[in-house]
């Protein structure tokens, strides 16, 4: 009988030990796990719930910036003002994951340490520059939320390491993020496209700098080249470079979601539609 | 003399080309065995299989429904639903 | 008797009462199939296959036995090897030894999730496990999924034993094609010579499911003196007690089947697929079972209707009169014979008036599960292919699609396109609501950059069916009233029976309680299912509560020392008539109940009929749609069905079929889909890759009743289940191509499939 | 490993049960509970029905342990009505006939008492993606989303 063990660790210290052993997973908000679980595609031996460890669940304001615990839900983070005034993408990204439901469970770090390549939160985190805190047996690293994932259901992470908490830097000045994914109904299903976009202007209302992330679109997330929006206002000519490029980066899979033609061309929509957001955000600031 | 159209495809291995029949039958069960008489093998396939439209309204498996002098027959294959 | 007249004052049918098993729904209390315990009750899981097509060479069971805490396992084998034999189920007819084969599979499997064997444990996490150790050798065979790849000459052929049925000469070479069917009238080959306009296209449709929320579940106990009991949720407990005595070997008499609430069937729960096992496995361990399938097996072992390719031809004059039309339905049965194609070529043209119309169609065998029905089955299919083939001509002829349909709609006394001749029929007012409509005429208004609007119709047509009903009615001491119906309540019938046997009597509704009985406590009932309950099943009813309110008359005649004819039934109380008119106080319902051991023994009536005559029922959907040009996804924007109900008995449950229906069907229009990967396996067995519509994709769906009564009802009462699945397929597909000018034949109308037609119409 | 103590308090009274580590909180509240109200839909947070509230948030109690349970306050569909008084939201689907087979039922009650607790005036568009969750396959949503928007009107006291 498959039996596996369950633990809530009080501490850092203990929650790396127990991560330390073989087949150990840990538990966030289980949205993932539980499914995996159930069908038999992954039965850690180890269950190791974070959920007690200190800082692991909630919203930190760190001077111009914020702290997120791991594990926060992400209906949490709808609920924030500040946090939703500050990073409205990394919101849109987070409460896309699933249900009502599966927001009140679903956390940052599990969307993030799945490794699928379609999960929303993650092209928006890349886009703003967040960074997750890695602890493990030895010690603490930063890490760029988007090498994490290494390849679809693989993380970068050692073992024994898990993710603490993300480091949401100072907004700049001008700037404004989105995220947009396209699905073939309007809840519920996973992204066939996802853009998170961060645009940060420049005196003149041009973009000074745009950071543009797709996911679902290639075995993990990937960066596009949006120089061509720089010094722009996003005018027809940068529009259709950027729709270009995006669709230049794309390296998807036939699956049962999307084709490789259909996700490619969507993909350069998605970027541009998601740009717009991003910069009349970053204008309104 | 009812009419009673046995145009259906599951009537013809047994009526060949026949189309329309006067019959002298006052109800289904009487029908069926009049088509049996002339049929052999017809008269189990309507009472099994197909219902019974008679002047428009569909019924089936019923020996007792009514048919009137001049009714309008047709057999159709059974219907049920989801 | 009936209740039509425009004198007859009806006071509860046509309310909207609250029905009387909704407060255990709302607070958590009603009992569906997963929710029963009883006592010594251990789990039962079932091993599937994980090919499509594959000989079974040996099946070895010793390391799920040798398993701590497991009572039995059972394979093919345990089940009696029982003979051909047909009976007409479900959609159609079905054949029993196949339905043995489907429960369970003998020497081969035939679909990605056949059951093979069934192990049966202390907890669910036991047989769990042990179902894993169940070791089947197989042997992989080829296989195929599209009915094009199973007409293929040279196809890996499902049954050795099958030849082509209706065709002649008679094959001598076994194949995939079951049967072929056809229904003609008069001669539509040499009536296209009429034709100005034709318009011939050929059409997609994908099998899809029933989806019903609840998954299949049961209980069963089968005792050592042979006798068994069975709890479950199905949408008929004598179909589950027929199939499992066939299935089993065993006397009717010996199985007793509990209705449980049922979450949900629209045609899917007209089958057994666990409760046959569950009994095989009670009587080898000695045990109850309770068996409750996965979503996943859901999807992978049970039925979804047929997929097909439909071939249309239709040709109309040029001042719009349709003169010559043709259909051909080719339709997907699963793993064996039983798609419904009879109905779909039945239905494809019965909206229209058409002097010269041919309609023929194959059921072919292909390594998926066996369809079951689902709502009006074979109707939406082939009828998507029409309606949106007429959708075409009339854009061709420069015509309004509504009146286009009005001046070739089927009335009373026109010949249907199946045979018969059509009566007490309300199309023509369904389309007449329709241009009179308020949404039909309304602006779509301008869309956002990069969108297109457009606005589509359709219409569609259902049977409907009667047939062998059983309904009670007691009357008790304090004056209450049960009612006990024989069928499944699976949208609130209930509440309607309850209505139709409180109008008869004159009472209140809220004093009529209504339950569904199991197989010992009423008269045989076939199942819910057809569009048949509220019109068969009621009249059984009302007929018993009219023999009580007889009975109630003949008693106030005995207390008043007079003739039984001269009481006369009024406002729930006897009252004496006629001559003897005032002289006694009327005698009430509660009175006559309080008296009843003394005027003859308790007063009840039982009704066991075999309803005919349901009338067919017909509707006309009107869809708004938003196209993003980019994207390719559909947005309904406003969706009206407007159906010819007969008489709504409860016009809010009337309502929430038509809803219902609508949105099954455009789930059918735009996401829903069987996806199978190239080893034939089923790739989206889950909800959340087989897309049906959340609430947040959807508008209101609004609804408009038109009441043609059904003179054979004592109401007027026509099924309305199923005809609202019928329209929205085209309504969708003639919306967009409303908004964009692009055709869409192929089903789903999904964001990839849309956007590629988008580009390829640009060029 | 030995089955876990749970303690946890659920429709307003203390309780405490035994579960494996691998038990879902709906394998809990059905089968170790009788609370069979919560249903399984399909087992992966795509149907709703076995919405749950857990310190106020509204979950599928099919992707949460048993064991997580421990601490933590539960509202199941048995606790949804005030003795016998039921919710509103429970008498507004009863009268606008929000309801036809009934299975996905309690789901949606819990997850549309959780709407109304975060948002006692919600639009109709906000109704229909906080429900989205919440799979209905007999009533086309219609009616649900009528009898929602009732009872948050009522229970404004509109």
């Amino acid at each position: 009988m498959y039996a596996p063990n369950f633990a809530a660790p009080q501490s850092i210290d203990d929650a790396v030990r127990m991560l330390g052993a073989d087949g150990a997973k840990p538990l966030s908000g289980g949205t993932d796990l539980i499914v995996q679980l159930r069908s038999g595609r992954n039965r850690p031996d180890h269950i190791v719930d974070l959920k007690k460890l200190p800082g692991l669940i909630g919203i930190t304001a760190e001077g111009a910036g914020f702290r997120v615990g791991a594990a926060t839900p992400g209906a949490e983070l709808g609920e924030d003002k500040a946090f939703v005034a500050a990073y409205p993408g990394i919101v849109e990204g987070a409460e896309l994951i699933g249900s009502t439901q599966v927001q009140g469970r679903a956390s940052l770090a599990g969307n993030l340490c799945n490794a699928s390549p379609a999960a929303d939160s993650v092209p928006a985190m890349a886009a703003c520059g967040v960074m997750a805190v890695v602890v493990g047996p030895n010690g603490e690293r930063e890490v760029p939320v988007q090498d994490i994932p290494a390849s679809p259901g693989r993380t970068s992470l050692a073992k024994g390491e898990f993710v603490k908490e993300f480091v949401l830097p100072a907004l700049p000045a001008k700037s404004g993020d989105a995220y947009l994914r396209f699905i073939p109904r309007t809840e519920m299903d996973i992204a066939v496209v996802g853009a998170g976009v961060q645009i940060v202007l420049a005196d003149d209302g041009t973009v000074a700098k745009a950071s543009v992330w797709l996911g679902a679109v290639a075995p993990t997330i990937v960066e596009v080249d949006a120089s061509c929006l720089v010094g722009t206002k996003l005018d027809d000519d940068a529009m259709a470079k950027l729709d270009a490029a995006a669709q230049a980066v794309c390296n998807p899979i036939d699956d049962k979601r999307g084709t490789i033609e259909y996700r490619t061309k969507v993909a350069g929509v998605m970027a541009r539609r998601t740009a717009e957001i991003a910069f009349k955000r970053a204008g309104a600031r | 003399m009812a009419s009673v159209n046995v145009s259906n495809q599951m009537c013809r291995p047994y009526v060949g080309d026949a189309e329309v029949l006067k019959l002298e039958v006052d109800t289904v069960r009487a029908l069926i065995k009049e088509l049996e008489r002339r049929f052999p093998g017809l008269g189990p396939q309507v009472e099994e299989s197909m219902a019974v439209a008679i002047d428009g309204v569909i019924v089936q498996d019923t020996y007792l429904e009514p048919i009137g002098p001049d009714s309008e027959v047709f057999l159709i294959p059974k219907i049920a639903g989801g | 008797m009936n209740y039509l007249g425009k004198d007859v004052e009806l006071k509860v049918v046509g309310t909207r009462p609250i029905r009387p098993d909704g407060v255990e729904k709302v607070n958590g209390r009603a009992s569906f199939g997963a929710d029963v315990a009883v006592s010594g009750m251990i789990h039962a899981k079932v091993v599937r296959s994980p090919h499509a097509h594959a000989r079974i060479k040996s099946i070895d069971t010793s390391k799920a036995e040798a398993v701590k805490g497991v009572q039995a396992v059972i394979t093919g084998a345990d089940l009696p090897d029982i003979p051909s034999e047909e009976a007409f189920v479900g959609e159609g007819p079905a054949n029993f030894r196949e339905m043995s084969h489907n429960v369970i599979a003998r020497d081969k499997v035939l679909y990605d999730g056949h059951a093979v064997a069934a192990v049966a444990a202390n907890t669910a996490a036991i047989a769990e496990e042990a179902a894993r150790l169940v070791e089947v050798e197989y042997e992989v065979l080829p296989h195929v999924i599209s009915v094009e790849e199973a007409m293929a000459d040279g196809a890996p052929v499902l049954h050795e034993d099958m030849f082509t049925q209706g065709v002649d000469p008679k094959p001598t070479k076994a194949s995939n094609i079951a049967k072929r069917v056809e229904f003609k009238l008069g001669d539509s080959n040499a009536a296209f010579a009429k034709a100005d306009v034709i318009v011939e296209r050929q059409y997609t449709t994908q099998p899809v499911h029933q989806a019903y929320i609840e998954p299949h579940a049961c209980v069963v106990s089968y005792n050592p003196d042979g006798q068994a009991q069975i709890w479950c949720s199905s949408q008929g407990q004598f179909m589950v007690r027929a199939f499992c005595a066939k299935l089993l070997g065993m006397d009717i008499a010996s199985i007793r089947v509990m209705p449980m609430e049922i979450g949900g069937g629209f045609g899917g729960k007209t089958l057994v697929y666990l409760e046959p096992l569950a009994l095989a496995l009670s009587k080898k361990s000695g045990r109850p079972v309770k068996m409750v399938m996965s979503r996943e097996e859901v999807f992978r072992g049970s039925g979804p209707t047929s997929g097909g390719t439909i071939n249309v031809k239709i040709g109309a004059t040029k001042n719009g009169r349709i003169v010559a039309a043709e259909c051909e339905t080719i339709l997907q049965a699963g793993a064996f014979p039983g798609s419904p194609v009879g109905p779909a070529c039945m239905t494809a043209f019965a909206c229209y008036d058409l002097a010269d119309v041919t309609a023929f169609g194959y059921d072919v065998v292909s390594n998926r599960p066996k369809v079951a029905a689902y709502r009006a089955p074979g109707a939406p299919i082939s009828t998507f292919a029409v309606e949106s083939a007429v959708d075409e001509l009339a854009q061709k002829l420069g015509m309004d699609p509504a009146e286009f349909r009005l001046i070739n709609a089927a009335k009373n006394e026109t010949k249907a396109a199946y045979g018969p001749t059509l009566k007490d029929i309300g199309y023509v007012e369904t389309l007449e609501a329709t241009v009179a409509s308020e949404h039909y005429k309304s602006d779509l208004g301008e869309a956002p950059k990069g969108k297109r609007r457009g606005r589509g119709v359709a219409s569609g047509f259902w049977f409907n069916i009667g047939g062998e009903s059983s309904g009670a009615t007691y009357v008790n001491e304090d004056g209450t009233v049960s009612v006990v119906s024989g069928n499944p309540d699976i949208g609130g019938s209930r509440a309607s029976m309850g209505m139709m046997a409180a109008e008869v009597l004159g009472i209140d509704v809220s004093r009529v309680r209504t339950t569904v009985g199991d197989t010992a406590s009423v008269g045989y009932s076939f199942l819910t299912g057809g569009s048949r309950v509220t019109f068969a099943t009621g009249m059984a009813v009302t007929q018993s509560a009219e023999e009580v309110r007889d009975d109630m008359c003949r008693r106030a005649a005995l207390i008043w020392e007079i003739d039984a004819e001269a009481v006369e039934w009024r406002d729930g109380a006897a009252h004496p008539a006629g001559e003897n008119a005032g002289k006694f106080d009327p005698l009430s319902l509660s009175d006559i109940a309080a008296k009843s051991g003394r005027t003859g023994g308790p007063i009840s009536a039982k009704c066991s009929i075999n309803a005919q005559g349901a009338g067919p029922g017909y509707a006309t959907h009107i869809c708004d749609v938003e196209v993003d040009e980019e994207t390719g996804h559909v947005a309904v924007l406003r969706y009206t069905a407007i159906q010819d109900v007969g008489k709504a008995i409860h016009p809010a449950y009337v309502e929430g079929q038509m809803q219902g229906g609508a949105v099954q069907g455009i789930g059918w229009a735009l996401n829903e889909e069987y996806i199978y990967n190239k080893d034939g396996g089923l790739d989206n067995p889950g909800f959340l890759d087989y897309r049906v519509p959340v609430a947040s994709d959807l508008p209101m769906i609004e609804t408009q009743l038109i009441e043609v009564p059904n003179p054979r009802h004592p109401f007027g009462a026509k099924g309305v289940g199923e005809v609202p699945i019928v329209p929205p397929m085209a309504a969708v597909a003639n919306a967009i191509s409303s908004a964009t000018g692009v055709r869409m034949p192929n089903l789903p109308m999904s964001p990839p499939r849309m956007r590629a037609a988008l580009d390829a119409a640009k060029g | 490993m030995a089955k876990i103590h749970v303690t946890t308090k659920i429709n307003g009274e203390d309780a405490e049960f035994l579960c494996e580590p691998q038990q879902t909180m709906l394998d809990v509240l059905r089968d170790e509970l009788s609370l069979t109200g919560s249903k399984e839909g399909c087992g992966s947070g795509d149907c709703g029905a076995c919405s749950i509230l857990v310190d106020g948030r509204l979950v599928c109690s099919c992707l949460m342990f048993g064991a997580e349970a421990a601490g933590t306050e539960i509202m199941t569909i048995e606790g949804m009505s005030d003795g016998d008084t039921l919710h509103p939201l429970q008498q507004k689907f009863l009268e606008h006939a929000a309801l036809q087979c009934g299975f996905c039922t309690p789901g949606v009650l819990v997850a549309s008492k959780a709407l109304l607790d975060a948002n006692p005036n919600p639009t109709e568009e906000q109704a229909r993606y906080w429900l989205a969750g919440n799979l209905c396959r007999c009533t086309g949503y219609d009616k649900i989303i009528e009898a929602v928007m009732d009872a948050a009107a009522e229970m404004r006291g509109e």
